[in-house]
């Protein structure tokens, strides 16, 4: 096997993937990894070409989920696009309502009241912990462990899902905050429920890593596999405990102090690898860090009102103009662009999916390794298709 | 060529079981129904939780989720279908080995649901394959989906092996393989299978 | 032997020999010409009754023990505790349609399952299921049962070609590498049980472990060579049966379902019958050359039927390979090939070589020291170069505020 | 982080000729942006992201945005000679042509244009959002613009999206292919003068407009089909 670089953009360093000219003769075996695939986490499809069982090109095909979003949204009034947010990247419907929530105060510049932003900072957290218990749940699970860290990724998740429901009245599609606030007021009962779930997660977290951090073959599959550089990251636009386990310390978290962030204590784990051990790691750790945010949050959580007085949900117009909000969501950045045209409905909406962004370089790491990799590896970027081809 | 009820329950109370093959056939296909490990959309995160611990699938003899179709016996259609994804889910349909059955999991399997209106979307799943058991829900909670599966179960009981009623795959003359639709310039072609889904009149 | 009251009983005496007395009272009303053949008849309808019958057992002990392990019920609506599960399930699969690929070769890909299935039921003739209970007992067993176990490989390769698929062919190659490597480990790890007992013929090697200083029975894993050599047996065995963690060639995740991708209905069905029994009968050989096949662990207990112990070894070693599969990830083709012939094979060569000094040490304290302290010195310096050379271990992380 | 005006100067002392326009953003989030030309796209970027200030290095987001042509009707003043009757100065009535005002209305079709947006952010010196804009000339046969996946790696699928959506043309792309379409689709449906197949039945109470697309269409339906099997329907 030798590695070619490609010459012509060398001097440019990271833009292309590296060209792998296979050694031996005869033809590569072209594989098409989906749309129907155990692994592919719902319908994508990766058309690769092998050597042996060695990648040599990987090309991603998209929009096999594509269901027109920004689309609907154009044609629908600003609240009537929350439910829609709820589906995009269907394991985190909380953190994609307050990113939406929060490009539309944005844009008119409304203010959030401090016990919902409380509150969204609570839900945020749990839909994190939840959210990767379950995508670390499916990397193991493609590492062939025929479903047991899966099955106890989701006995937590399933807790965490009855708050949702208790509180929201769905279990996935929470439709939960509005444009100014929150839907419904919390109520001490649920904080009791909740607080009796968070007490339970350091052990939960205690039981995963007993299980899995310290085993031999995850060890063995995962360290020094799908190196992603912290250069190449940054530029490719990566984010996310992507991002973070490549040891570039940026979390939007940290760096927008939007919401109540700022009152937290809590640390950024970061990995000096960029391997899939090492985001496999981040998200274990963030999982800690999230619990810890959750029993400030608690602790301290004030009374009020939950929505701005102010706020106006019905006949919205926001004034002519634009907003970018965006917040760390657990797959990524998760952004929302909105333009007005001070009417009813947004004339332009545009989501930055941090999956999709996320699997610009796919190819970059998997190039070179086994097929048995490549299913890691893009287990490793945790995506939602929702969330990719929106 | 049913066995009189009565007799039937008289006889199990003397510890005598009475069964035909039409029974035995039947609760043998109903007892060991495999589904693909094939998922679309949000439905398939809650297909996934039924299987988990809490709803554990797995108590009705379904937890072999096969990812081949060749050895699935049920395809749960989880999520919305697009266009680009409808030929291969038709193609899919068309591998598996009879019998198979299709349940379609989600306001957006039936019909779209709410993403109806977009252009990508195929209004419904029946409109290229027969489906057997419809789900309705943004996502179905796991509760209904186990519901589904018992009325499949209750309807694979339901079938006599023979005359009018019987199964597709024991009807000689019943198509066996159903036509997967091309991706057009603008949209898919046909837009429907005409044979399995007639076009509905609105009256108004 | 201690001779317990329970073990010159006639009642317990007859227990342990039912199955040879009811198979010799039935030959006996066949004219004298056509009893050898006979008994060979029966002997074969026994295996090919009983064993399906545990197989069907089994995936259903595998369901609910899967489920027990994941916090599930497992599968309990068909039959009291789900018991008739693999009935309904055995029902399904002959009624499926049978598809067979519009390019694949039709002949290959019918004969690929019936090649496994017959294989591993051979290999069934030379196992020693109870005292005076072996189908043939052949001085070459050992050999026999190798050279069945090969056509495996041939079978899962027929299966994989034919299919004209490429996930298939994909499997097919990963399971005939894996397992021509491992086939090497498992033959090299019965050398040494053959190497003390000095013959091929599985009763004698029975008949050699069937005794006791105090109560402590002889068995081969109770010695340092005899230990070494299942550890490698084992691995090599699950391995050989694709079971987790080594189930790459039907890697479902990455392979869909590797080298019987294409294969429905009853085909499949005999592929995962197959598959089982080939664990059967892989778990019968382990326990016959190492745990002491049907002999009993305690000399107190020998009273009960020597068929109970050889079929609960067997089960037992079935439930390690459910709980490896409950809880282990999967390797890596390299490796796996790089754990088989770097570590694992030197490992069984030096194994050769302490059994040969055990042999030839003569009885005594000092063999017991020297071949432990060789076997254990070699286990943890092998250990330490093979990670060390591949850089894995824990990692500590670094925070930022 | 410098104010947009300041990035603008820094742009203009850096890049001769960059051609950057200001361009005011009234709405509460005061996220101003920068429209740059696109011939000197590329140079500004790697300005941006190469510059020890700015770094800007990651590129979170980019944006297709449709204007479509405007019909924009205005009042014109316009002098035109009215012949009048006035008062002669003999004291009779004469014709007489007089120069006067008159509002007229005009209508125009002002030429629309594709529009792209990249959001930018700074990871090292963690400042942003920096806002670019770049326009197409007009929406059908120019649709050309630079592309900056050299620059950025992460506009790669962005921009093959916005190709797929709105037909933007990016020259200079490493591999432009549709994203999320499939390969033989021809429109752009994210386009504001897209139409969707009208493939769905409407909502059994439909009203308003919805009314009317749905009785527009099963009166099409009827005209080319003629009546249809109410067999299965009915039953």
């Amino acid at each position: 096997m030798t590695v070619v670089e490609n010459k012509a953009e060398r001097a440019e360093g990271w833009n292309r993937p590296q060209v792998i000219e296979p050694d031996g003769e005869g033809e590569l075996l072209e594989v098409a990894m989906g749309p129907h695939h155990p692994s592919t986490h719902g319908v994508f499809r990766m058309d690769v070409a092998l050597d042996g069982e060695r990648v040599v090109r990987l090309k991603p095909v998209f929009g096999y989920l594509h269901r027109n979003h920004e689309k609907i949204a154009e044609g629908a009034s600003y609240l009537a696009s929350m439910p829609y947010t709820d589906r995009l990247d269907y394991f985190c419907s909380l953190t994609n309502n307050w990113a939406y929530a929060l490009a539309v105060e944005k844009l008119v510049g409304q203010v959030v009241p401090e016990r919902a932003e409380y509150i969204r900072v609570i839900l945020a957290e749990l839909t994190r912990v939840q959210n990767h218990a379950s995508s670390i749940g499916f990397l193991i699970q493609e590492m062939g462990a025929s479903g047991t860290p899966l099955m106890y990724a989701f006995k937590e998740r399933e807790k965490i899902l009855d708050l949702f429901e208790s509180l929201t009245g769905s279990r996935m599609m929470c439709n939960y905050m509005r444009f100014g606030g929150c839907r419904v007021d919390v109520s001490a009962s649920w904080l009791d429920a909740t607080r009796k779930v968070v007490a339970g997660l350091p052990a939960f977290v205690d039981e995963f890593e007993a299980l899995l951090s310290s085993n031999e073959i995850l060890m063995a599959r995962c360290q020094g596999v799908g190196i992603l550089r912290p250069e190449l990251a940054i530029n490719a636009g990566v984010s996310g405990p992507m991002l973070r386990g490549s040891g570039v310390n940026y979390d939007v978290r940290k760096v927008d102090h939007y919401g109540i962030y700022d009152r937290f204590k809590f640390r950024i784990p970061l990995g000096d690898h960029g391997d899939i051990y090492d985001r496999y790691m981040v998200r274990i750790l963030e999982m800690r860090e999230s619990i810890k945010i959750i029993e400030q949050a608690l602790r301290d959580l004030p009374a009020g009102p939950i929505m701005d007085t102010r706020a106006k949900l019905r006949g919205f117009r926001p004034k002519p103009g634009e907003a970018y909000g965006r917040i760390e969501a657990p797959k990524g950045e998760l952004g929302f662009y909105l333009i007005s045209d001070g009417g009813l409905n947004p004339y332009r909406y545009r989501v930055r999916p941090p999956s999709l962004i996320n699997l610009t370089i796919l190819e970059d790491m998997c190039l070179g390794h086994n097929v048995a990799d490549v299913v890691l590896i893009f287990g490793s970027v945790d995506i939602v298709l929702g969330e990719v081809d929106r | 060529m049913a066995v009189d009820q009565n007799l039937k329950i008289e006889l199990g109370k003397q510890g005598i079981f009475v069964t035909t093959i039409e029974e035995l056939y039947n609760w043998g296909r109903r007892s060991s129904v495999w589904p693909m490990q094939f998922g679309l959309a949000c439905c398939a995160i809650e297909m996934i939780a039924t299987t988990m611990a809490r709803y554990d699938l797995a108590r009705f003899g379904a937890e072999v989720f096969r990812p081949s179709p060749r050895q699935a016996d049920l395809m749960i259609v989880s999520g919305t279908v697009t266009k680009k994804m409808a030929p291969q889910v038709v193609r899919l349909y068309n591998q598996m080995a009879e019998p198979r059955y299709v349940i379609a999991m989600g306001a957006c399997a039936i019909s779209g649901g709410p993403f109806k209106q977009g252009y990508n979307v195929l209004k419904g799943i029946d409109r290229y394959i027969p489906v057997d058991v419809h789900i309705p829900g943004c996502p179905p909670r796991p509760e209904a989906l186990i519901q589904a599966f018992m009325t499949l179960q209750k309807k694979i009981d339901g079938q006599p092996l023979t005359g009018e009623g019987r199964p597709r795959h024991l009807d000689a003359e019943a198509q066996g393989e159903f036509p997967v639709p091309e991706q057009g310039e603008h949209d898919l072609e046909p837009t429907s299978n005409k044979g399995v889904w007639p076009v509905p009149i609105t009256i108004r | 032997m201690i001779a317990t009251p329970e073990a010159t009983n006639p009642f317990f005496v007859n227990l342990d020999q039912i199955f040879v007395f009811l198979s010799n009272w039935l030959v006996g009303f066949l004219p004298a010409v056509l009893r050898p053949v006979a008994g060979v008849v029966l002997g074969v309808v026994a295996i090919v009754c009983v064993f399906p019958g545990l197989f069907a057992l089994t995936t259903v002990f595998e369901r609910k023990g899967l489920g027990r392990i994941q916090n599930r019920i497992g599968p309990n609506r068909v039959g009291p505790y789900g018991l008739f599960q693999p009935v309904a399930d055995g029902i399904k699969s002959l009624t499926k349609e049978d598809i067979v690929p519009l390019r694949a070769n039709a002949v290959v890909h019918f004969l690929a399952p019936l090649v496994l299935v017959v294989t591993v039921f051979m290999g069934f003739a030379v196992l020693p299921m109870g005292r005076n209970m072996v189908l043939v007992d052949m001085d070459a067993g050992l050999l026999f049962f190798f050279a069945m176990g090969a056509a495996t490989e041939l079978s899962v390769f027929m299966a994989g070609w034919s299919s004209r698929n490429k996930y298939s062919l994909l499997g097919a190659m990963r399971a005939v590498a894996q397992m021509i490597s491992y086939e090497v480990v498992l033959l090299l790890s019965s050398v040494a049980v053959v190497m003390i007992t000095g013959s091929l013929s599985l009763p004698k090697i029975v008949a050699a472990q069937n005794q006791y200083t105090g109560v402590f029975p002889h068995w081969y894993i109770f010695t340092p060579w005899g230990l070494a050599g299942f550890l490698m047996y084992a691995i090599a065995a699950t391995a050989e049966t694709n079971r987790s963690p080594f189930d790459l060639p039907e890697g479902e995740s990455e392979l869909v379902a590797g080298y019987h991708t294409e294969y429905s209905g009853f085909k499949f069905a005999l592929f995962f019958l197959g598959e089982y029994l080939a664990m059967f009968s892989i778990s019968g050989l382990g326990t016959t050359l190492f745990l002491g096949g049907w002999s009993a662990p305690f000399s107190f207990l020998v009273w009960v039927p020597s068929w109970f112990w050889f079929f609960g070894k067997v089960m037992l070693s079935i439930f390690v390979f459910i709980w490896m599969r409950g809880t282990l990830p999967r390797l890596r083709q390299d490796q796996l090939m790089n754990f088989a012939w770097k570590f694992v094979l030197p490992f069984t060569l030096l194994n050769l070589l302490v059994t040969a000094l055990w042999r030839f040490m003569g009885e005594g304290w000092a063999r017991w020291m020297v071949c432990t302290v060789i076997l254990v010195a070699a286990y943890v310096v092998m250990g330490r170069v093979e990670m060390r050379s591949e850089h894995f271990g824990r990692r500590s992380y670094r925070y930022a505020e | 982080m410098k104010t947009v005006e300041e990035i603008k100067a820094a742009i203009e002392a850096a890049v001769p000729g960059a051609g950057v326009e200001f361009v005011s953003n009234p709405s509460a989030s005061a996220q101003h942006s920068l429209r740059i030309a696109p011939q000197s796209a590329v140079a500004v970027a790697k300005f941006l992201r190469d510059d020890a200030d700015l770094a800007f290095d990651f590129l979170s987001n980019v944006t297709g945005v449709d204007w479509p042509d405007k019909e924009i009707a205005e009042k014109v003043k316009v002098m035109r000679w009215v012949t009048k009757t006035v008062d002669g100065p003999d004291g009779q009535k004469v014709d007489q042509p007089v120069e006067e005002t008159v509002e007229e209305t005009r209508k125009r079709i002002e030429s629309g244009c594709l529009e792209v947006v990249y959001h930018l952010y700074s990871v090292g010196k963690k400042h942003g959002p920096l806002v670019l804009r770049m326009r197409t000339v007009n929406r059908t046969d120019q649709v050309d613009l630079p592309s900056l996946t050299p620059v950025w790696r992460s506009a790669e699928l962005q921009e093959r999206e916005v190709f797929d959506l709105y037909g933007v043309v990016f020259g200079g792309h490493p591999d432009l292919r549709r994203l999320l379409m499939w390969d033989g689709f021809k429109d752009h449906p994210m386009r504001r003068d897209y139409v969707e197949p009208d493939d769905f039945e409407y909502e059994p109470t439909p009203h308003d407009e919805v009314l009317k697309r749905a009785q527009e269409r099963e009166n099409r339906e009827q005209r080319t089909e003629g009546p249809r099997d109410r067999g299965l329907a009915a039953g």
